[in-house]
């Protein structure tokens, strides 16, 4: 039992990092129909700033995170400002390509800046724990949890309190009857970049706090987000986190039973099962568990 | 009144989606030739009458036959292939394609190439779509298309829109076709233009029609019967002018303006 | 209808794949290079970029029979890619068959891994497909390290498959006493069979089921209404571009000689969305062209990275930035800037120019 | 003799050899073929440096025979196969051999090209396929040695038994693979058996479910096959989990980051890390003084580094074989062919153990090990624990051919 | 009396090369409707595209000429921007959001006004105004049938309680009985002091409301005139009104029939 909570709380930490990075991508997607394939690179981008301000400037470790988080938004919403305003009306095909290129942009621009050396990012908690009823939670997962939690309800209060989630959908769906109604599509995405970038940057940095420190390929966690945002519903920000905690936990729980119950379909089942998961769920649901459906009608 | 040979039989078409009815107990029969016309408020169900010839929605309850062959539960496909041909209420051209190549896909279940025959290209391929190709040019020449052969036909006007997507249900060598709202956004002359292809094609090709419109001076001039809709449900059948004056009709539907 | 006789005669003529004499001429030109070019450039180097550009174009055509012309976007291309080198290493190397007996079984294992993977697209739309599309790669990952009979797991396979065709043996092939490297055989198979597959494919869009794809693309349900049977044709759309990726990855095989699981991974896969993006969606040529660009692109930067200032081309050496890193991020930056530029890709600017020449002494 | 023996003044009695491709009479050329940029910079970069280092004093002695000097033609292959072959095919004609191709999987994609093209590469990887490979000149002891040796400590010395619940804990890829081979040989031979296997895949983000498995598994000793990134989150799990084995883990496992990371009290209680040589700076071994002296000549910046003592040990192997190829007076392939079937035993001077060169099918690499604890003190963070030994059953493994 | 949108001299291009409107003027004045009559592809939606801001999405250029909002000039400036300033439109195809409610629709409608109260009552007055949308307000709009659709985008225009309304054949699809009622509700809000810009086929209705109009022809005006001048002009009456002398049967129309223009 012991042995199952403890792996149902790395699922939640997991979970909790997937989530914060699914919804930076639901953040895009719900504006603008595009997959951002550069929000990996915002992340290592972000968690690098971290360790600039934690270690190199040796800011206090909130103040390091909330300027990382800002700064990550500045250059997302730079972007916007740069290139994907010229991409109002363009095919979503080119932004998301756009997107890519971004990607190769940042990810030798980030190892160009900080090299490849692992590198420890200076955190208060380490790998300190606390023991309850023979599960031990380690202090960092369980901030990563209840940051995340944090986050997420205030992105939630956010979006009840502006008409922002409404113009973002409208954009996302036709940008020009939104510009019609005076929802600027600029201003739209320059948010949701900046948005997006400054969840994957506290991603970053609350990963970079890990054990494992922090290496150029942080950024590949943005790959696993995938299943987490598909399976949610691609534009639904409360899907992501749903997917983001199912995912996690599945792995978690895939791992800890691997030997037990999942040795006939090889090593590392734990590495295919959200993607296996994923399929499962939208084949029942092609829409994710809280997506938008399409609406086609003749 | 004269009959003709029913076509298409239609009867006690119910359609439901969630709360909303859009089919309460429908039934009308088209005959060979006949041109029937549907009018009704709008959201009366007249868009889903065409769904449901289309096999698009399954009506919950009521059949629909052609030619004594049931529709209901085939494959849109499959219907097409039978020879129901239509245009849509918001034009459906294939955006990207010319105007030709939107046409030849009207002959697409005319046409056998499949995969390997269409990669090998020379012998069965190439005759094929030379023979169509004809068929066609002669849709192109009907319907006065020449100048727009090659646009993509997501840059037409959209009356030439209506037009090439009225060419593509030609392509189709139907037996009925089913018309929504072909005049809408034109303004009198290409009314006129469109109402004498109709009946051109009708007069050569003999073909039934069932044309949905609001424009009711098109409809009073070239429908042989109407049906008008209300809520779901039908509400009058006749000739035109007896339609035009139903009280009922004019109440739900023509307003001062009859 | 008198008329239509000669009509008949016109309608052949539109649809002539090189109609004008331009177009002649260019086709003239493309074979003539394609003849010496291998005479010429012999450097190895070179040689062996073309090889992996012509390979990877033959893959693209594949991956935009499917995105650019059915609209089904796909992000396991790379899962086909390394089914398709699987398959030449059973076929052309362990049990030892000719050339187009193992380039055709690749072609088959492909065709039916993605009548496999087709169904998918009945049932999931646009990205959605696209991500379900991308757990194929991490599932075929899984699949290449655990299988190890067909594989050889972690520590791969060698792909001893022999490139030759009857007598002629690509891999030193001689002719009239003239000896020819490997590298150059390999350029011939391998541009002979880009030329092949292009053919093919543009035969495929320009006849009905091709037409059929892109109105699937375009509006689907319309598709259906008209007689077009959507679902059979997406299956088939993968079924084709599954078989044409395999018999890129089986060529990569044979050509490299040796393949791991490390090779097939989603990277591999957005190179190819890349490709397809950058070079025009729903234009053969642009397939190739983009190939070119992907493929040969970063071996020109690294070729001449030495009188690139700020580049770092040896360890402790001067610069802040190394090749690769630099190479990367100039092709990121040249994507952006291009698609900001002209979002249709290369193939949209060379119809920019095409246009220009055609209007050209006269512009507006 | 060999190359470790820096007296000998070599000079060939067959006379100058003449020019051939890399070779100009004056400049010998070898290639480089590593990842200088992606994750795996982290091992290519080092390991360059050490190529590098070696030779800046070889040349500094008048270079090869005392008289050629060594140019090294670096190239970038991403630790991808199809680079790696592209940049072969790149710098193949201007090279005489390669002193290093970096990774396991882009050696075997260059080596049906290495066999037509009959030229001799350095694997930048331990892997223990290279040993009977007639186009390849590998150095040092392969994993499966380090993992023999270091369970014949655990089992004589180390506190365990064979009834101790020995566990493994490797990544799902050769590298992984090699680890666990050299550990099942050692079961067959010390008639253990392996309680419990974890396999992952590089990258993982938590590591909480086979860290739990093991402890449910009762392991008392795991042996770890990783690389650092890895290796740091596997332990820094181990630490909060307060699972407490004995650990030994493969020398990539390690890096110098680690002794400075929060885990480095967890490391030092409980690691064990299997390497060769000796520990960063001990000048009590000649080719640690040597090695040391000549980084802070030729590379100041240079941190202590694993690999880059492996990138050292490569450039002293190829010097040797060039060396016997001038004196053969022949740098050609064939000659470099024929100089490595007769090669002998080529000293590292403690830095590695001897390797006896020599035709493939008689080779006999080196298969000694050294155990070191984690010290964050010393240099590399690394103390060693056990010095250069060689268990019986190490002596007893045999090598097979890569591939056919 | 400075007018609420003046058009002077107006070119544009698309794509670069196609020019659409060109050397065209316009004047709507405040508190007036005015009504654009022309034929597909006459370049009407592309002068209702320029006055918004909205040519960008479509590769179009304004090239020459300027586009003034009582009195300030907004030439080529940010749709967004223009339309805060008081613009609202029913757009070509209708471009409701379909994969939303229709009362989210009418919210979106509403997003550059910031008084709820106000917001809240106009909301109220467009549900009035369609009892249809009423019924069907948790409906997911594209589920509608088309002229639901067409009332949809009309109730979202009025929801942004304009000073210029721009009306893009607004009786699109429309039941005849609707179709009157439109005109009645453009009237009516005509006369709560918004000024229209009507674009339709249907000139009867159009110019039955408007106090006077423009005929366009390849981007250009070729008439234009007080309604009533137009009602009673020749041309108008055979191509816009068909009400020359009798009516003339669709179903005798002679195919030869030669097209005529106004310009050659
Ligand atoms: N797929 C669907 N889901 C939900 N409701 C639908 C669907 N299709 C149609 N309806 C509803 O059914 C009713 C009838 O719609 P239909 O499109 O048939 O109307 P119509 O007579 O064509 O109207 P119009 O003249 O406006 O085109 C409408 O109220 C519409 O909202
Ligand atoms: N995006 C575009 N790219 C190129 N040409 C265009 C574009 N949009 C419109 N045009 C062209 O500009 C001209 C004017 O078109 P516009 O849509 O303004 O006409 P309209 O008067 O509104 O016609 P309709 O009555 O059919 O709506 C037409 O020739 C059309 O083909
Ligand atoms: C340094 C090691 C991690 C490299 C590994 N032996 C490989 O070849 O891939
Ligand atoms: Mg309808
Ligand atoms: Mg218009």
């Amino acid at each position: 039992m012991t042995a199952f909570l403890q792996n149902c709380f790395a699922g939640l930490s997991l979970g909790s990092t997937y989530a914060l990075v699914a919804l930076g991508f639901v953040v895009i997607f719900k504006s603008s129909g595009v997959i951002n394939f550069a929000q990996g690179g915002l992340l290592a981008l972000g968690a690098y700033l971290g360790y600039t301000f934690a270690n190199e400037l040796a800011l206090a470790f909130v103040v390091a995170v909330v300027l990382c988080c800002l700064s990550t938004a500045v250059v997302g919403a730079t972007f916007e400002r740069i290139v994907l305003r010229r991409m109002v009306g363009q095919p979503p095909f080119a932004v998301i390509m756009i997107t890519i290129g971004l990607l190769f942009i940042l990810s030798p621009l980030v190892t160009a800046i900080w090299g490849f050396d692992q590198k420890q990012l200076d955190n208060p908690w380490n790998i300190r724990t606390v023991e309850l009823g023979g599960v031990v939670f380690g202090v960092r997962d369980l901030w990563t949890i209840g940051i995340t939690a944090a986050v997420v309800v205030g992105f939630f209060v956010f979006f009840r309190r502006t008409s922002l989630g409404l113009a973002m959908r409208v954009t996302a769906f036709d940008q020009e009857a939104a510009l019609a109604q005076g929802i600027s599509a600029r201003r739209v995405y320059a948010t949701s970049w900046a948005i997006s970038a400054a969840l994957g940057a506290l991603a970053g940095v609350l990963m970079a706090t890990g054990p494992g420190g922090l290496n150029p390929s942080i950024g590949n966690i943005a790959l696993a987000a995938f299943p987490a945002m598909i399976l949610g519903g691609m534009d639904s920000p409360s899907g992501a986190v749903l997917g983001g905690l199912i995912i996690g936990l599945a792995e978690a729980l895939t791992r800890g039973y691997q030997d037990q119950l999942f040795s006939w379909a090889g090593s590392n089942v734990s590495v295919i099962v959200p993607y296996v998961l994923m399929i499962l769920i939208l084949l029942v649901r092609p829409y994710g568990l809280l997506g938008t459906k399409e609406v086609r009608r003749v | 009144m004269e009959r003709l040979t029913p076509l298409l039989e239609a009867s006690g078409l119910t359609l439901r989606f969630g709360g909303v009815t859009a089919l309460d107990d429908v039934g009308f029969e088209v005959g060979g030739g006949e041109l029937f016309a549907i009018i009704g408020p709008n959201g009366a169900g007249k868009t889903s009458i065409f769904n449901c010839l289309n096999g698009v929605y399954r009506p919950q309850r009521g059949t629909i036959t052609l030619e004594g062959t049931s529709l209901v539960g085939r494959a849109p496909a499959a219907i097409a292939a039978m020879g129901v041909a239509r245009t849509f209420q918001n034009p459906g051209l294939f955006s990207r394609l010319t105007v030709v190549e939107n046409l030849m896909l009207g002959r697409h279940h005319l046409m056998r190439t499949g995969f390997f025959s269409g990669m090998a290209w020379w012998g069965r391929a190439k005759r094929e779509e030379i023979r169509h190709r004809a068929a066609v040019e002669d849709i192109v020449d009907l319907l006065e298309l020449e100048p727009y052969r090659w646009s993509p036909a997501g840059l037409l006007p959209y009356g030439v829109a209506k037009r090439a997507e009225l060419g593509r249900a030609l392509a189709m060598e139907p037996k009925l076709l089913l018309l929504d709202e072909p005049v809408a956004g034109m303004n009198l002359e290409e009314t006129e233009d469109t109402a004498r292809y109709l009946l051109e094609v009708r007069a050569e090709l003999g073909i039934a029609m069932i044309l949905v419109e609001h424009d009711m001076s098109l409809v009073m001039d070239v429908a042989d019967r109407v049906l008008a809709l209300d809520f779901g449900k039908a509400i009058a059948t006749g000739k035109p002018s007896e339609v035009q004056h139903d009280p009922l009709v004019v109440e739900a539907y023509l307003g001062g303006a009859a | 209808m008198g008329a239509h006789r000669n009509a008949t005669l016109g309608y052949a003529d539109d649809l002539r794949l090189f109609p004008t004499p331009l177009k002649r001429t260019g086709l003239l030109v493309m074979l003539v290079v394609f003849l010496v070019l291998p005479t010429i450039v012999r450097d190895d180097f070179w040689l062996s970029v073309l090889i992996y550009v012509g390979i990877t174009a033959v893959g693209a055509i594949g991956l935009n029979l499917l995105t650019g012309y059915c609209g089904q976007i796909s992000l396991g291309h790379a899962f086909f890619i390394g089914a398709g080198a699987y398959a030449a290493a059973r076929f052309g190397g362990a049990m030892g068959l000719p050339l187009p007996v193992w380039l055709l079984g690749a072609a088959l294992v492909g065709a039916i891994l993605g009548g496999l993977v087709g169904p998918f697209a009945l049932r999931l739309r646009g990205h959605y497909l696209a991500i379900v599309t991308l757990g194929l790669v991490f599932i075929g990952d899984h699949l290449w390290r655990n299988l190890t009979g067909i594989t050889g797991g972690n520590s791969g396979t060698s792909v001893a498959a022999s490139a030759s065709l009857g007598p002629i043996d690509l891999d030193g092939l001689s002719v009239f006493g003239q000896f020819y490297s490997r590298n150059q055989g390999w350029f011939w198979l391998v541009w002979g069979l880009v030329a092949i597959v292009a053919l093919l494919a543009k035969n495929l869009a320009r006849t009905r089921p091709g037409r059929a794809l892109q109105a699937i693309r375009d509006r689907d349900q319309a598709a259906e209404i008209i007689g077009v049977r959507a679902g059979r044709y997406k299956i088939g759309a993968f079924m084709v571009s599954s078989a044409i990726a395999s018999m890129a990855g089986a060529l990569f095989g044979a050509y490299q000689q040796f393949v791991s699981p490390d090779e097939w991974d989603l990277l591999l896969s957005i190179q190819y969305i890349a490709i397809v993006i950058v070079g025009g969606l729903g234009t053969i040529f642009g397939s190739i062209l983009g190939a070119v660009f992907v493929g040969a692109l970063p071996a020109l930067i690294d070729r001449y990275s030495d009188v690139i200032p700020g580049v770092r081309t040896s360890v402790g050496g001067e610069g802040f930035i190394s090749v690769f890193a630099l190479n990367q991020a100039i092709f990121g930056l040249l994507i952006v800037l291009f698609l900001v530029f002209e979002p249709r890709g290369l193939a949209g600017i060379w119809l920019r120019i095409r246009t220009y020449f055609a209007h050209w002494p006269f512009s507006y | 003799g060999g190359a470790g023996n820096e007296q000998q003044s070599g000079g060939g009695q067959a006379g100058a050899p003449p020019n051939t491709a890399g070779f100009d009479g004056t400049t010998i050329k070898l290639g480089v073929l590593s990842p200088l940029s992606g994750p795996v910079a982290v091992i290519g970069q080092p390991l360059t440096e050490g190529n590098k280092v070696w030779f800046d004093y070889v040349n500094s002695r008048g270079g090869i025979a005392g008289k050629y000097k060594v140019e090294l033609v670096q190239e970038d292959n991403q630790y991808a196969a199809d680079v790696t072959v592209q940049q072969y095919n790149k710098i193949k004609n201007d090279v005489v051999a390669f002193t290093q191709v970096l990774g396991t999987a882009p050696t075997l994609a260059v080596l049906p090209l290495l066999r037509t093209d009959k030229i001799i590469a350095a694997p930048a990887s331990l892997d223990a396929f290279w040993v009977r490979e007639d186009n390849l000149l590998p150095v040092g002891a392969p994993y499966q040695v380090q993992a023999i040796n270091t369970m014949d400590y655990y089992l004589t010395e180390g506190g365990g038994s064979r009834d101790s619940r020995i566990c493994t804990m490797v990544q799902d890829d050769v590298y992984g693979e090699a680890g666990q081979q050299g550990i099942d040989f050692a079961a067959k031979e010390y008639g253990f058996t392996v309680a419990n296997t974890q396999k992952f895949k590089v990258g993982t983000e938590n590591y909480a479910g086979q860290i739990g498995a093991l402890a449910s598994a009762g392991c008392e000793m795991v042996f770890l096959t990783a690389t650092p990134a890895d290796a740091g989150k596997i332990w820094g799990t181990a630490a909060q989990a307060k699972f407490a084995p004995k650990w030994f883990a493969q020398s990539p496992s390690y890096a110098n980051a680690l002794a400075q990371s929060a885990v480095a009290p967890y490391l030092q209680q409980y690691v064990t890390i299997a390497a060769e040589g000796t520990e960063w700076g001990d000048s009590s071994v000649k080719g640690m003084r040597d090695m040391v002296s000549r980084a802070e000549q030729y590379a100041p910046k240079q941190q202590p580094d694993y690999y880059f003592g492996f990138g050292y040990n490569q450039g002293r192997a190829m010097t040797a074989l060039l060396e016997k190829a001038v004196a053969d007076g022949d740098l050609s392939r064939d000659g470099l062919l024929k100089a490595s079937s007769e090669l002998g035993k080529v000293s590292f001077d403690g830095l590695s153990g001897d390797y006896d060169y020599g035709p493939a099918a008689t080779r006999n690499p080196p298969r000694t090990t050294t155990l070191f604890s984690v010290d964050p003190a010393k240099p590399f963070g690394l103390a060693t624990l056990k010095y250069n030994f060689t268990s019986e059953a190490a002596a007893k493994f045999e090598f097979q051919k890569a591939t056919p | 009396m400075t007018p609420m949108l003046s058009v002077s001299n107006l070119e544009v291009v698309y794509d670069d090369v196609v020019p659409a409107l060109r050397g065209l003027s316009i004047t709507v004045p405040s508190g007036a409707i005015v009504a654009l009559l022309g034929a597909n592809g006459a370049g009407k939606t592309t002068l209702l595209r320029a006055v918004t801001g909205l040519l960008v999405p479509h590769r179009g250029k304004i090239t020459k000429g300027a586009v003034r909002l009582a009195g300030t000039d907004v030439t080529g400036a940010d749709a967004a921007f223009i339309v805060r300033n008081g613009i609202a439109q029913v757009m070509e195809g209708r471009r409701i959001f379909a994969e939303i409610t229709v009362e989210e629709n009418l919210k979106a409608g509403a997003y550059s006004r910031r008084n709820r109260g106000e917001i809240r009552e106009s909301y109220v007055r467009v549900l009035d105004l369609f009892p249809v949308l009423a019924t069907r307000r948790k409906a997911i709009a594209g589920y509608l049938s088309g002229g639901e659709q067409q009332m949809l985008a009309i109730g979202r225009a009025l929801m942004a309680a304009p000073k210029l309304l721009l009306l893009d054949e607004p009786s699109l699809g429309l039941a005849p009985r609707l179709v009157e009622q439109v005109r009645d509700i453009i009237t009516h809000i005509n006369r709560q002091g918004t000024s229209v810009l009507l674009v339709e086929q249907n000139a009867v209705m159009a110019l039955s409301v408007a106090g006077s109009g423009y005929v366009l022809e390849t981007g250009k005006v070729v008439k234009e005139g007080e309604s009533a001048a137009l009602l009673a002009d020749e041309d108008i009456r055979e191509f816009y009104l068909g009400a020359s002398a009798e009516h003339r049967s669709f179903a005798e129309v002679k195919s030869y029939r030669r097209k005529k223009r106004w310009s050659a």
